[in-house]
């Protein structure tokens, strides 16, 4: 007897999906026989956008490139301009960068634990974790003014200095956060029926996906220990002593266990930060006046690593005021289009969110 | 309506006395219940959804209102265009809003939504979303803080209490050749079925 | 009088039913650390999902799906009775029994799936297929332990099995029979980790995706009814029913707070991996809590 | 690693960690089968494309990782802006596919051997591929969308501003509160 095939859409209007997106999924009964993915339903046109823009103006619009974590593009912005310009940065507003990142690594682990608990409706973690990511945003608004979008890392430095008694609040927030870890792992990461749902599910393996451009959870999470912080160290990633969390297993509760290691690790490297940042210090250098910051023409590749893999800018300048191209890289295009739709095949209807989810798939830095 | 985008807002915000007064005890029942459950359609179009997840857990807590989310727009009475939208996603906006049943309200949330904001001179995407559909409430600033959204929703409460016959959804219905309009010249040959063909012997 | 009788009984589960359906979403809201609607937030939805202005339809048997549904709540509701004693509020169960009682049970679903079918969403219809999966697998265990009551009181009447529990609770004398009863409860309301019906981060909202106003309310005034009308049944079979009104809010309320807070800690099974659950487990302990008799 | 390169090629180190090597359209393919099957560099991790409108050429930035991340190289390809098209690299990376694509759409180049070469992010877009320069990104919004009319002291900010800095000015010379 010949079964029939149907065609659904999953997304963009679809509570299981990672924002706005869509899978199209051909499913023999519950079974998804072929994925195709569709994005751009986002698109903005960011790298157009900064084509007409001076590099003031650009660095306004860079962070909102991705949502759940924008820190990682100020940083990649900054660090390129740094580059094309010959600008160095002092230690402390390296220090400060680092925290920043970190803090803003924190958060999206916290906002990517809502969205996986979420996939399997364990309601309760994303209200928790959720409440707690707002205590982050709290530091941030302290630090910057706004809660999700900073324009803080800035090309010579930071823009502000830290408020009085910024320090002792984040670590006091990293005691709670510490406890809170605790809760997640019972709740979350040791519940039977999370794990029943995750092992075994959405596997990666083999020594092939190092060729395929992977990066982040999904290398970690197959026993290839990447982390550009270690490998290809920017800022002061060096200088602090953080472990990289492996798994073997592949699957969607290998690459859960490892971001639940991370999340310990940025407090570490949080910790070490506030422990050894410079007292006193300029955080930011004399940069040139608005319309003659100009940049030489050169190009350049910049990458960091983002809660999600690497997020890589490529900067090429003309010698005018203007960027000539500035094209990014998300860790989600690749995972979405050459890895998730061969995943997704053979997996059952219910297992899509589970498994966008573990990707951390971002639609807004796919298609920008 | 005047010009500009703040006597625009602020006859949305208008709580309409008047009309109120005119009401009799039913329709205010009514009305009362439809402010006091707010079913929003879980839909993040924009880059203002990542903003919706505090708004609706623990922290802010906008369950206490009667907001909650659900997944399909059959059931939902508030649509949330949460920031920028390109043409791309702005047809499936059209879409899910038609499939929407009566009343129903948009929330255009972020400055995106206004005037382009950000993105004003990005060619994907829409500047002026009350062009397309009918907008009951604004929420502006990028982000919009969750107690702005919250906001938003208690004015859009005070205006669905009012039960003005300038909703949205009436709008809809009556100045549909104008927003059709504008759908057409913005989606060229790509345009969907029209509105009457959805709703044509569906009223009860 | 019976009239009078049968009415009461259905306010009585319609309020209760709500409520409880508000204190869930309180409930659990504390457990997420916050505050939660009101209590008589669901009550609200409803009325104001009634006077909607537009419902869209499929056609008649898209009208008759919910109709269906919140028919057979409304006998279940009237075929189980309230209190183990006294005249009052004993509903039509000297008709029926117990067997009547579960037969009803599945007659919701099935005429929902009539309705749901004919919307041609394949959301709709993967829901409801997805629930009578997982009904199949919930009737084993649940018809065991009823079976296993049945034995034991020697009846199937709702009256003798209460009285047979007199001295000691069905739930302290057949504590197998209790788990697997209360496991397979635990699908029949809905809850984690046995919510695979309406799991909107897979289906949208399952069978109901297609339902709006009207259908919607419909669909949500039967299922507190019918949530009322599952707690009274396992009150009834474990725990010995209630002598009044007063006992039976407790019972039932104990009941009902257990299933919350054990939702609100489990994550979803996926379809196959909840049938294969309750096949095992649960059934398992049916089957020697039915040989321990 | 780093030997076989420099001996066989003329490489341009940007950073300590970043190289660049300019090849020929026709160089490439053969290029970068060497370079993958003699140096650790065998990971495509980004495909960039820079319009030097003036110079009538595209840039193409063929980025290579090696397995551990540390180092990366750049691999640049000029091509006519008239004559657009490549040979694709779907066979040798299973990611090329979609970076193509979506440069496909971006440009209007044309990646021979790819067969994905559909929409990507724009649905019906019939204009000018949007990231050429000569796009004009504003004159198509002024074409396509309507603004929302400024508020009254928003229109002409550069009076305004003026106007302002007048009044600020006036004001100080006359101290308030005599």
């Amino acid at each position: 007897m010949e079964r029939k095939v149907i065609t659904i859409y999953h997304g963009p209007q679809h509570p299981g999906i990672t924002g706005n997106m869509s899978v199209e999924l051909d499913l023999m009964g519950e079974t998804i026989t072929r994925a195709r993915t569709h994005v751009g339903y986002l698109h903005r046109g960011f790298e157009k956008l900064i084509e007409r823009r001076t590099i003031i103006q650009a660095f306004t619009i860079v962070c909102r490139i991705c949502v759940p974590e924008p820190d990682p593009n100020e940083a990649n912005f900054a660090l390129a301009v740094e580059r094309l310009a010959g600008i160095e940065v002092s230690e402390r507003a390296s220090y400060i960068r680092v925290m920043v990142l970190e803090m803003a690594r924190l958060g999206a682990q916290l906002l990517w634990m809502a969205g996986q608990s979420g996939s399997v409706g364990l309601g309760t973690v994303g209200q928790w974790s959720i409440y707690d990511r707002d205590l982050i945003l709290d530091l941030f608004e302290q630090l910057t003014g706004g809660r999700v979008y900073h324009m803080y890392i800035y090309p010579g430095g930071v823009r502000r200095e830290l408020p009085d008694g910024f320090l002792e609040r984040l670590s006091a927030l990293l005691d709670y956060l510490q406890k809170r870890l605790d809760a997640y792992d019972r709740l979350f990461f040791d519940n039977a029926s999370f794990q029943k749902r995750a092992i075994g599910v959405g596997v990666v393996r083999g020594e092939e996906v190092l060729r395929r451009g992977f990066s982040g959870q999904v290398l970690r999470g197959c026993g290839f220990a990447r982390d550009l912080r270690r490998d290809n160290p920017y800022l002061l990633y060096d200088q602090l002593e953080f472990d990289i969390p492996t798994q073997s297993a592949g699957d969607v509760y290998a690459r859960a266990l490892v971001r639940r290691a991370e999340m310990r690790e940025s407090i570490r490297i949080l910790r070490q930060v506030i422990a050894q940042m410079p007292e006193e210090g300029a955080i930011m250098q004399k940069l040139p006046k608005h319309r003659k910051f100009t940049l030489p023409k050169e190009d350049t590749y910049v990458a960091v690593e983002s809660a999600r893999g690497e997020f890589g800018y490529y900067m090429a300048g003309d010698g005018s005021e203007m960027i000539r191209r500035m094209q990014v890289k998300g860790p989600s295009l690749i995972h979405a289009f050459s890895l998730l739709e061969p995943l997704l095949v053979g997996e059952e209807l219910s297992n899509v969110a589970l498994i966008m989810n573990s990707l951390g798939i971002c639609p807004p830095e796919i298609e920008r | 309506m005047d010009e500009g985008f703040i006597p625009y807002q602020q006859s949305l915000e208008d709580e309409e006395q008047s009309i109120k007064s005119t009401q009799s005890v039913i329709e205010q029942a009514i009305a009362w219940f439809r402010a006091h459950s707010m079913f929003v359609l879980a839909y993040g179009t924009g880059c203002g959804a990542i903003e919706m997840p505090p708004t609706f857990t623990s922290r802010y807590d906008i369950e206490r209102l009667g907001v909650v989310g659900v997944a399909t727009p059959r059931q939902a009475d508030i649509l949330i265009v949460s920031g920028y939208c390109s043409p791309k996603t702005l047809k499936r906006v059209i879409r899910s809003y038609e499939q929407m049943s009566e009343p129903k309200y948009i929330i255009g949330l972020g400055s995106c939504t206004i005037n382009g904001g950000m993105y004003w001179d990005s060619y994907n995407t829409i500047k002026k979303l009350d062009d397309f559909l009918p907008v009951d409430m604004y929420v502006n600033g990028c982000m919009p803080r969750p107690e702005a959204l919250i906001e938003g929703f208690v004015k859009l409460q005070e205006k669905i209490r009012a039960n003005s016959s300038e909703a949205g959804y009436i709008q809809y219905r009556t100045r549909y050749a104008h927003y059709r309009a504008n759908q057409e010249r913005l989606f060229g040959t790509q345009v969907q079925p029209r509105y009457e063909e959805n709703f044509a012997g569906m009223n009860l | 009088m019976l009239l009078l009788d049968l009415l009461l009984m259905l306010l009585i589960a319609y309020g209760f039913g709500f409520l409880y359906y508000g204190l869930y979403r309180n409930l659990s809201a504390r457990v997420h650390g916050r505050f939660g609607p009101s209590l008589a937030q669901s009550f609200s939805d409803s009325i104001k999902l009634f006077v909607k202005e537009e419902s869209t339809t499929f056609g008649w048997m898209f009208y008759l799906g919910p109709v269906i549904m919140a028919s057979g709540a409304v006998l279940n509701v009237l075929f189980i009775p309230f209190l183990n004693q006294g005249e009052s509020l004993q509903g039509l169960s000297s008709y029926g029994n117990l067997i009547v009682v579960l037969y009803l049970m599945v007659l919701g679903p099935l005429g929902n799936a009539l309705g749901v079918g004919s919307s041609g969403n394949p959301f709709g219809v993967m829901g409801v297929t997805r629930g009578l999966t997982r009904l199949l697998a919930l009737e084993l265990p649940f018809y065991l332990a009823a079976i296993g009551v049945m034995i034991d009181a020697g009846s199937a009447d709702f009256g003798i099995i209460m009285q047979a529990q007199s001295t000691q609770s069905n739930m302290f004398a057949h504590p197998l029979l209790f788990a697997a009863a209360f496991i397979s409860f635990l699908g029949f309301m809905g809850k984690s980790p046995f919510d695979v019906v309406g799991a909107p981060q897979e289906v949208y909202s399952g069978p109901a995706t297609e339902f709006s106003g009207k259908f919607l309310a419909l669909l949500m005034s039967q299922s507190a009814m019918f949530s009322f009308a599952k707690l009274l049944l396992m009150v009834n079979l474990f725990w010995g029913g209630a002598d009044h009104l007063g006992e039976l809010v407790a019972k039932t309320f104990v009941l009902f707070v257990a299933a919350t807070f054990i939702g609100s800690v489990y994550a979803r099974f996926s379809t196959v991996q909840s049938v294969e659950f309750l096949i095992r487990i649960p059934t398992l302990l049916g089957i020697v809590g039915l040989a321990l008799l | 690693m780093m030997s076989y390169l420099e001996e066989h090629y003329e490489l341009i180190h940007k950073t300590p960690r970043l190289f660049a090597l300019h090849v020929t359209r026709e160089q490439l393919l053969d290029t970068l089968h060497q370079i993958t099957t003699h140096t650790s560099f065998d990971t495509l991790s980004q495909l960039t494309c820079t319009d030097w409108i003036e110079e009538e050429r595209f840039e193409l930035g063929y980025m290579l990782t090696n397995a551990l991340r540390s180092h990366n190289l750049m691999l640049k390809c000029s091509i006519a802006r008239d004559k657009v098209t490549m040979p694709s690299l779907a066979l040798l990376f299973a990611q090329a596919e979609v970076m193509e694509r979506e440069l496909h759409e971006m440009f209007g180049i044309g990646f021979e051997g790819n067969e994905t070469l559909y929409d990507f992010a724009l649905e019906g877009w019939c204009d000018i591929p949007p990231m050429r320069r000569e796009f004009d990104t504003l004159a198509y919004v002024n074409a396509h969308y309507d603004f929302r009319e400024g508020r009254e002291d928003n229109l002409d900010v550069k009076e305004e501003i003026k106007k302002r800095k007048a009044a600020a000015k006036s004001a100080k010379e006359t101290p308030s509160g005599a």
